[in-house]
Parts: structure tokens; C-alpha cells; sequence
């Protein structure tokens, strides 16, 4: 029995590659061009193709070890975030009085930016950079706890109604109907998730001010290396892009029906 | 006017959360005797939000500015931009990528170069939190206008509506509850940017003091100053809330 | 109303209203229905729409619990609510489909299975098999947004017929389609009842498809519903084919449902 | 008999369609919507196009209504062609009144600001039209919905709503996409008697799209039948029912005997691939 699967090969799409990289190469043309002619001190706006060569030539020396370490907070704390965020609003949707009871809590969290406790962070933990992971868990947790508790909580009628009419359990109308259900309201939570990650991880690396990209970029324009400064800060925003895009990814594998 | 179950619940129960939540704080403060440096007890941090009042307000009152004018720049501008990049396929599809670069680029990383040519001011907490805010607005509203329904479009094409016409009457409606979602984020990103920003430039704002306060060992003012910022917090998200209760007036 | 014994599901005074006299929100839907089903029978709800026919079949389907009444299912009574245990013996068929789009289409039957804890190889077998019966045996691994709004249905009864129902409750399954795939679908049903032999209580407010399905229509009246006529329909199985539509029986039969179904409307300004 | 022989020789066709072709290219393939489409309609007529769906019905009357440009051909309106070249001028537009198939309503506008916003984009606000949308919506028992939203309405009232508001601004065809397709079969013969009504007053040229045959055949002159992949006219079905049709005729005979034939047309097409 010939299996028909209807599912058409997706052709790529070239109309959404091609134009971000022309845009790129317009931008780093015009960046180019504007440094070398307008005469705006090289301390202000330096040439790109200096900026480029400044990152590649430093990276594997001076950069590297700092990279790693940003790198190695933001990830490992957006991952935890993660399964707490989504965990506790597992916990905290199985009851309406409990959902009401602790989402102004997490609303409290969320808009009260967990980077104010850096400074104690330092006080309370030291000044070892990796303990800033905690800060990173702190400042993305309940931004994705709120987004998740939100999809387990409005569940659409005619997937209570499918679950009362086949007599789930509890357990069951969670795990096969509610989770699945609200997974396009959970990606939303946790790309704001990495959003808030790399905020949190940078304002760390630039207060405590001993290690990470945060830090080399201060420390490049204190002595006067924008350059330096520009290249780092391009590659910051490099690693937000990526984690952003490999989100992106996952989630049009897991959430197949929104188009 | 008599209030219904729900209501009470709504009201009562966040309230308790809060109650049990302070009270279990200032409890292992003074069972474990813990110092003030180190973790101080709520009671003690209102009480110095309310002692020394005179020495926080003008902090509060530049941290408050520098988060609402930046605020009321970036929300215009996110959508006006984003107007004009969903004008025409080739340029959507082209600026879709920095469109999100704009937002995963911490901006406390371009404050120490900004500093260089624009000094230590309140300028550049403000444009900084301008370039932070306007980004997930400009994002937001890109989603919720590139997902008009066709047969909208179709309805304004069937009257010969000029864009214009479309935008006013179906357009920005259509996309409303989305631009309103990235406002929402806006006033929370708008805050988080201006503490990261008075980390970095200069001594006014909050966001310095919690620092000076933090290097003196003052935890407990340091406490009262984060309480503030949630302050602030909490009225930038109500001012939200209130402003999308009265242009969305037609949902339920 | 009086319990007939040998019925398979009985609905005595059956009544519903949401909301609560205190707030002043109180909506009567349901007003005293009543309803003996025998084993194997074909039974459709016909009514304006909004008039709470959809309302008394999640009732049934024990989705809702009544305000008042009894449900009687093989004689025993379980009072407002039909216990847990026993939705096992029902089988609902949504009006949009209202399929899980996270599985594929056998997925979405092995749902029931899982559900209901069905295991073993037999069990398996069927998930085919239903498929097979509404001819989609070639789209199993085939999600439901890539499948058309005819085949999504189908789906959906099949997921309904896979853990071997005895009761099928259909809340208008042709509603969201367009005439052409309606009318196939009819047939199609009216082909699996037979073959099944289930017993099965639809809601419609096609008056082609109740004459085409059932062999006795009730007619509910605007809100709050009650019943206002029950119509046998003696066309014999034999004739429920294309060419029905021509004949004087079916033509008279539609008139009838027509002229019942219109009073009802005329009782309050068009909608 | 003679009297409608000698209307046909004097007056130009209201809508010409020569040899129309739209082909839609997708990044995974290439579909025919419409190919060589020809059609007459005169003032006045009442045409239906039925098939099933995927057959370019819809996209036919988007392309007269500039929604959507043809590929190849011609289509000509009073005798004039029209340029698809650019987008459509509003003297051209004003001509037409198009009905979509959910009512299409924007919740954020009563119903009345609903039916009068043609009037406003096309720039007709003028007193003499607003008392022509009110005479419309009294006329169509809308009066108790006007000051509500459409989120308060009945689907019934909101495609009601629809119909008027493409008729606002006084146009010479209604282009109507299915529009009574969502709803239940009593509202839809309802409507269908009040649209037959409103034909009749203001003497409007109406091409109707649907799937539902008995409509069509109630409803029309004569009925454009066609057929998917690619989407093109099989035949043509004349119905000479007298007028004014009632609801009692679908059950005569000659009624019934049209719409089997036009179902034997459509379900031999239908039953070779299950869309």
C-alpha cells in the first residue's frame, strides 16, 4: 500500500536569503566608504574594513576566553530558565486559585528587572563570573514562565470539550492536550527569553567588570580602541542572532500547523 | 457595588501570595539573624524608602523620565518603521533579520562608545533606551501587520482604497493587539534598559545609586532603590494596560 | 415522559441554563426534553440554529452536566451527569472537526486509544483499519492542516469510531463544508452506520441530510429548546441513494420538515 | 418570447469575458485557476457560476473586480475594455459591488460604520447617500443592529450587513463569492428570497458564486458550470423557471429534473479526485 504523504518538498526560499545579504554588503559598503570619507575621526565612526580585520586577527588570542565565558552564561542560564519557566507554569496552571494567586507575583518579576541585583549579586556570591548565570536565570525566568502559564491557562473551548468527551484525566488532558496545545505561546516565552538572557549577561559583564564580552568592550573604549569596541559589540549581537534563529528553527519543527 | 466570588479570589489571593511572601522574608531575616549588609528585612527597606525619601526622589524622578521619555519615542517610532518596512515585500524581507539583530543586541554594549561623543548625560541613557524599546515594538508590529487577513486587504482593494485609507481604516485595527503586545514589552524593556544604562553612564538615576549604595554595604538602601524601580515598573505597565482599554474599546 | 425498558439511552426532562438568577445572567437553553433511542438507531436533531441542540447532545456525550433531568443508558440511571467510566461506550464527532493538529492523522486516533488505555496489537490494527472505512488509509502519517476540510471530517470520524463505540454522537459534522463534499459525506455515513450498525444521535440543520440519515427526526423550537414534532422516516435504506432526491416520498417528507422547521422561525423576526 | 429577442440585438453586454487565463505560480508548482474563459452577461441578468471548490469561481470574479490581474485576455465592462494593467480607477470600482464570502465585518466599526465606509473612501459622503444606506438598512430589518458592533450581531445579520454595504454606493454589478455558503439552510433560503427581492428593485446586474446547486437554480437565469485542474467552463444551463421564483418551486418537478442534472454535471467531475 503506496504510503502518500501529500507534504510537498519545500523549495527554498530564495526571496527571503538573498536581499538581508545584499542589505549587509550595502551597509558595510556605505559604513566603509562614510569612515574614509567624511573625515569623522577614526574614534568616532571607524572604517568597517578595520573593525572586521581587528575582530578576526584578536579572536583567538584576547577574545577568545571571554567569548566563551559570555557564551557559556547566557546559554546555560537561558537553558535553565527554561525548564524552570516552563516547569513552574506547569505547576502553577493545574489550579485556578493558585494561577491567580501567583501571576501577579511573576508579573512583579517581570517588570522589575532582575539586573538590579547584580551589584548584590557580587556582594552575596563574589566576583567568580560564572555564578552571573544565576543572574541570567533570574532576569529570563519569568518572562517565560509568564508567556507558558499564559498558553496552559487559555485553553480553547473545543479542546476542553474533545477532553471531557473521551473522559481524560487530569494528568492526561496536560500532558497529550493542554502542553501541546500552548507550545506557540511557550516559543514566544522563551525567544523573549534569549532576549532577556543576553541583556542580563552583558549588564553583568560590564558591572562586575572582570570578564566577558561586556567587559572587553568597556575596557576597549577606555583605551581608546572603538574599533575593537564596534567588532565586539557586532559579535555580541552575532551570538543574540544565533540563539534567536535556533530557537526559530526548533519551533517550526515542533509547531508544524502555524503556518 | 457587590462584589462577586470571582472578583474576591481575583483580589485575595495575589494579596495573601504577597503577605506570605514578606512575611516568610522579614521571618528568616531575624530567626537566622541575618545582618543587614547582607540581606536586610523588608520592614527595614520601607522603612529607609520612607526615611530617606528626600536623598531617593531626585533619582527616582530622572530614572522615571529617562524610562517614559524614552518610552514615548521608541513606541512611535518602532511602528512608524515598521510601517514602512511591511510597505513593500523586498524591503520586509530584507530588513527582517536586523529588524531582530536590533533586538537581540543588548544595548548597555553600545552605551560606553555613545558615552564617548555624547558624555555622561541623561542624552544618552535616553537614546539608549530609545534604540532598546523601539526595536521589540518595531518587531511586534511587523508580525501583526504582515498578518492581516487577505480578505481585508480584498475589502479595502474592492473600495480602490489608497494605502492611506487602508492603514487608518483596517490596517493598524487588524494589527492592534500585536503592536500592543510589543508595547507591553517596550515599558518592560524601557526600564531593564535604563537601569543597565545608569550602571554604565554616570551617577544619577537609580540604577547608579544601587551600585554606590551596594559598594557601601547599604544593602538595605540599595533594597529600597530596587523597590522603587519596581514602582516605576508597576506604573509603566499599568499606563499601558489603561491606554489599550481605551483604543481597543471593541473587544470584549 | 415514561423510561421505555429495552431502550439503549434515555434523556427524561432534560433541562439547562447558564449563568445564575443572582447576577442576572440566568439563560435557559434546555425546557423538559425527552428522548428514548433504541439500539441501532439513526436519530436526528433538527432545529434552528443557536436553539441548544448542540448543547443537549454535549449532554449526552457527558461533555456538560444538565441542570435537571435523568439520563438512562441501558436502563441504569446516572442522574444529570454521565459518569466518567462509561464515556469509553460514546463517540463524539465535533462540528469542526476539532482534531489535535500536533498528530498526524493516525495519530489523532491512537489519541483514543491512548486515553482510554487501550493497549495491544488488535487495538492497533484498528486505527487502519477506521481509516480504511472513511477511505484514507494512503493519509496516515498526514497532518491536519495539509489535509482539505472533507477529509479533515473524515478524520474526525474516524477518531470517533476507532475505540468501538456503541453510541456515535455526531454535533453537525457537515456543517463547515461546502454542498458538493456534504452530500458525498452523507452517504458516506449513512454507508458506515450500516455497515457499523451503531447506534447514532446527530445534529443538523440540513433538512436533505436528516431525511437522508435518519429514521426518525426530532424537531427542536427556538430557545429555550424543547421538542415540537418527532417524524418517523420510513424511506427504506435500499432508496437513501443519489436518485432519492427525485422521488415523491423524499420531496413530500422535505416539505413537511421544511414547513415545521419554518414555524419555528416565524415564531420570532428573522435573525 | 419576441420582446426578449429584440433585447438581446440593440444593447452592449454589461460584462464581456474573452478567453481569460490566470496562471498562478507558486514556489512548489504552477496552478491553471482559469483557462479560455469565455462569458456574456447582459444588464439586468442574474448569472450563478457553480463547481466545486478549486475550480477558479472565486478567482474569476476577483480578476472582473481587479482584486486580481488575468494572465491573458480580455474583459470589457459596458462595451469598455478594462486596462489590468494598473490598479482600477474608482469610477470603474464604483461600478461594482463585491460580497465575500464570511461577512467580513471590522469589529471596531458598528454596523453602520460598516456599511458606510465605501461611502467614505469613495468620497460619495454625502447626505443624499447616507439616506440611502439608512432607506437599505431599515429595508433589510438591520435598524435594531445599526448602533452595535458586529461581534453582538447574528451571522445572519452580518452577512445581511455585507450585502448592503456592497450595495452603498449605488453600484451597477453585485459580485457576490458565495456569501450565503456559512450559513445554517433556513437563514440561506431566507436570504435568498430578500436578494431576489433587491434584484428585482433596482434592476442590478448580479453574478453569484456557489457551491450549493438548488441556490443556483433558484436563483438564476443561467448558470456557468465548471470544472478543477485547470479551472474552465464545462456548460452552460439556461433555466427558464418563470419568475418571481418562490421557494415553493424547488420541489416541482422541472426544478428538481435542473438540479440533477447540474449535480450529474458536477459529481462526475467531483468523484474522480476527492479534494
Amino acid at each position: 500500500m503506496k504510503k502518500k504523504s501529500i507534504r510537498k518538498k519545500k523549495g527554498i526560499d530564495w526571496m527571503s536569503i538573498i536581499p538581508p545579504w545584499i542589505l549587509l554588503a550595502i551597509i558595510f559598503a556605505v559604513w566603509e566608504i562614510a569612515a574614509k570619507t567624511t573625515g569623522i575621526s577614526e574614534y568616532i565612526l571607524p572604517p568597517m574594513s578595520k573593525i572586521i580585520h581587528g575582530v578576526i586577527t584578536k579572536f583567538p588570542g584576547e577574545l577568545l576566553p571571554h567569548f566563551l565565558l559570555t557564551v557559556r552564561v547566557i546559554v546555560l542560564g537561558f537553558i535553565f530558565a527554561t525548564i524552570l519557566g516552563i516547569s513552574l507554569a506547569a505547576i502553577f496552571s493545574q489550579f485556578n486559585i493558585i494561577t491567580k494567586a501567583v501571576t501577579p507575583v511573576i508579573i512583579w518579576l517581570v517588570i522589575t528587572p532582575m539586573i538590579t541585583l547584580i551589584p548584590l549579586m557580587t556582594l552575596w556570591l563574589g566576583y567568580d563570573p560564572v555564578l552571573r548565570t544565576y543572574v541570567v536565570i533570574l532576569q529570563a525566568t519569568p518572562i517565560i514562565a509568564l508567556n507558558t502559564l499564559n498558553g496552559f491557562v487559555n485553553v480553547d473551548n473545543d479542546k476542553v470539550e474533545l477532553a471531557k468527551s473521551v473522559g481524560c484525566t487530569r494528568m492526561q488532558r496536560f500532558t497529550k492536550i493542554v502542553f501541546m496545545n500552548a507550545m506557540p505561546q511557550v516559543f514566544t516565552g522563551i525567544k523573549l527569553g534569549s532576549i532577556f538572557s543576553t541583556i542580563a549577561a552583558l549588564s553583568a559583564d560590564i558591572v562586575s567588570g572582570n570578564a566577558g564580552l561586556g567587559f572587553k568592550i568597556s575596557q576597549f573604549t577606555k583605551y581608546n580602541n572603538v574599533y575593537m569596541s564596534y567588532g565586539t559589540i557586532f559579535l555580541v549581537g552575532l551570538i543574540g542572532l544565533t540563539l534567536y534563529k535556533i530557537i526559530e528553527r526548533i519551533e517550526r519543527r515542533v509547531v508544524l500547523w502555524k503556518n | 457595588m457587590k462584589l462577586s466570588k470571582k472578583t474576591i479570589t481575583n483580589i485575595l489571593a495575589p494579596l495573601v501570595t504577597f503577605l506570605l511572601l514578606f512575611g516568610f522574608w522579614e521571618w528568616a531575616v531575624s530567626h537566622y539573624q541575618l545582618p543587614k549588609w547582607l540581606l536586610p528585612a523588608p520592614s527595614g527597606i520601607i522603612q529607609s524608602m520612607v526615611v530617606n525619601f528626600n536623598d531617593f526622589w531626585p533619582h527616582i524622578l530622572i530614572t522615571f523620565e529617562t524610562v517614559l521619555i524614552g518610552f514615548l519615542i521608541a513606541v512611535p517610532v518602532g511602528i512608524l518603521l515598521a510601517t514602512l518596512i511591511t510597505s513593500n515585500k523586498i524591503i520586509s524581507a530584507a530588513l527582517s533579520p536586523f529588524v531582530i539583530f536590533l533586538v537581540t543586541t543588548p544595548l548597555v554594549t553600545l552605551i560606553p562608545i555613545m558615552m564617548l561623543f555624547m558624555g555622561f548625560g541623561q542624552k544618552v541613557r535616553i537614546i539608549g533606551v530609545v534604540i532598546q524599546a523601539f526595536s521589540i515594538v518595531n518587531m511586534n508590529t511587523v508580525t501583526g501587520i504582515l498578518n492581516v487577513p487577505i480578505i481585508r486587504h480584498e475589502l479595502m482593494q474592492t473600495m480602490g482604497s489608497n494605502k492611506f485609507q487602508s492603514l487608518r481604516h483596517m490596517i493598524y485595527p487588524t494589527a492592534i493587539v500585536d503592536i500592543f503586545t510589543g508595547v507591553r514589552l517596550s515599558a518592560i524593556f524601557a526600564t531593564t534598559a535604563c537601569i543597565s544604562a545608569e550602571y554604565v553612564a554616570g551617577n544619577h538615576g537609580l540604577g547608579s545609586q544601587i551600585i554606590k549604595y551596594s559598594q557601601f554595604l547599604k544593602t538595605t538602601e540599595s533594597f529600597a532603590c530596587i523597590f522603587y524601580v519596581t514602582i516605576i515598573g508597576l506604573f509603566m505597565y499599568g499606563f499601558v494596560a489603561f491606554l489599550q482599554k481605551k483604543v481597543i474599546y471593541w473587544k470584549i | 415522559m415514561e423510561v421505555q425498558k429495552d431502550a439503549r439511552i434515555s434523556a427524561i426532562d432534560i433541562a439547562k441554563h447558564f449563568g445564575d438568577k443572582a447576577s442576572g445572567t440566568l439563560t435557559p437553553v434546555l425546557d423538559g426534553v425527552s428522548m428514548n433511542i433504541q439500539e441501532g438507531e439513526f436519530v436526528v436533531i433538527l432545529g434552528p440554529s443557536g436553539c441548544g441542540k448542540s448543547t443537549f447532545l454535549k449532554i449526552l456525550g457527558g461533555i456538560l452536566p444538565a441542570s435537571s433531568g435523568k439520563i438512562l443508558i441501558d436502563g441504569t440511571d446516572y442522574g444529570t451527569q454521565v459518569p466518567r467510566e462509561l464515556l469509553k461506550r460514546f463517540g463524539f464527532v465535533f462540528q469542526n472537526n476539532n482534531l489535535l493538529q500536533w498528530r498526524t492523522a493516525a495519530g489523532n486516533l491512537k489519541f483514543m486509544l491512548e486515553t482510554m488505555r487501550l493497549k495491544g496489537e488488535a487495538w492497533q490494527g484498528r486505527v487502519s483499519e477506521m481509516l480504511e472505512v472513511v477511505g484514507l488509509q494512503d493519509y496516515q502519517d498526514v497532518y491536519p492542516h495539509e489535509l482539505s476540510g472533507g477529509m479533515r471530517q473524515r478524520v474526525g470520524i474516524a477518531r470517533a469510531l476507532v475505540h468501538d463505540p456503541d453510541v456515535l454522537i455526531m454535533d453537525q459534522p457537515m456543517g463547515a463544508l461546502d454542498a458538493i463534499t456534504r452530500q458525498m459525506l452523507t452517504f458516506e455515513l449513512l454507508d458506515i452506520w450500516h455497515k457499523t450498525q451503531k447506534t447514532i444521535i446527530m445534529v443538523t440543520n440540513n433538512v436533505n441530510e436528516a431525511i437522508i440519515l435518519g429514521n426518525r427526526v426530532f424537531i427542536f423550537s427556538q430557545l429555550p429548546a424543547k421538542i415540537l414534532q418527532e417524524i418517523p422516516i420510513d424511506i427504506p435504506f435500499e432508496e437513501r441513494n443519489h436518485q432519492v432526491f427525485s422521488s415523491p416520498r423524499f420531496l413530500e417528507l422535505r416539505e413537511k420538515l421544511n414547513h415545521h422547521v419554518r414555524a419555528t422561525l416565524s415564531l420570532e423576526e428573522p435573525a | 418570447m419576441e420582446e426578449l429577442v429584440q433585447k438581446e440585438v440593440q444593447t452592449i453586454p454589461k460584462i464581456v469575458f474573452e478567453n481569460i487565463n490566470k496562471v498562478f505560480h507558486t514556489r512548489k508548482q504552477t496552478i491553471v485557476a482559469v483557462k479560455d474563459y469565455d462569458m456574456q452577461v447582459d444588464q439586468g441578468d442574474f448569472v450563478s457560476i457553480i463547481g466545486p471548490s478549486g475550480c477558479g469561481k472565486s478567482t474569476l470574479i476577483r480578476m472582473l473586480n481587479g482584486i486580481i490581474q488575468p494572465t491573458s485576455g480580455r474583459m470589457l465592462l459596458d462595451g469598455i475594455p478594462l486596462d489590468t494593467s494598473k490598479p482600477y480607477s474608482q469610477e470603474t470600482l464604483r461600478k461594482m459591488g463585491f460580497i465575500f464570502q464570511q461577512p467580513n465585518m471590522l469589529p471596531w466599526y458598528t454596523i453602520r460604520q460598516n456599511i458606510t465606509l465605501p461611502l467614505k473612501i469613495f468620497g460619495l459622503d454625502t447626505p443624499e447617500y447616507q439616506e440611502y444606506a439608512d432607506e437599505l438598512i431599515s429595508v433589510t430589518g438591520l435598524q435594531k443592529f445599526a448602533d452595535s458592533y458586529p461581534i453582538e450581531a447574528s451571522g445572519g445579520a452580518l452577512q445581511r450587513a455585507g450585502v448592503v454595504r456592497a450595495m452603498v454606493h449605488k453600484p451597477e454589478i453585485l459580485l457576490m463569492d458565495e456569501p450565503f455558503g456559512a450559513l445554517d439552510e433556513m437563514l440561506r433560503e431566507q436570504l435568498n428570497m430578500e436578494l431576489l427581492s433587491i434584484w428585482k428593485r433596482l434592476n442590478i446586474t448580479i453574478i453569484f458564486i456557489t457551491h450549493n446547486v438548488e441556490e443556483a437554480v433558484l436563483l438564476s437565469n443561467s448558470i456557468y458550470v465548471m470544472a478543477t485542474e485547470p479551472g474552465r467552463l464545462v456548460e452552460k444551463v439556461d433555466i427558464d423557471l418563470p419568475r418571481p421564483r418562490s421557494l415553493e418551486m424547488i420541489t416541482q418537478p422541472r426544478f428538481v429534473s435542473y438540479t440533477q442534472r447540474l449535480v450529474d454535471l458536477i459529481g462526475s467531475v467531483e468523484l474522480r479526485q476527492i479534494k
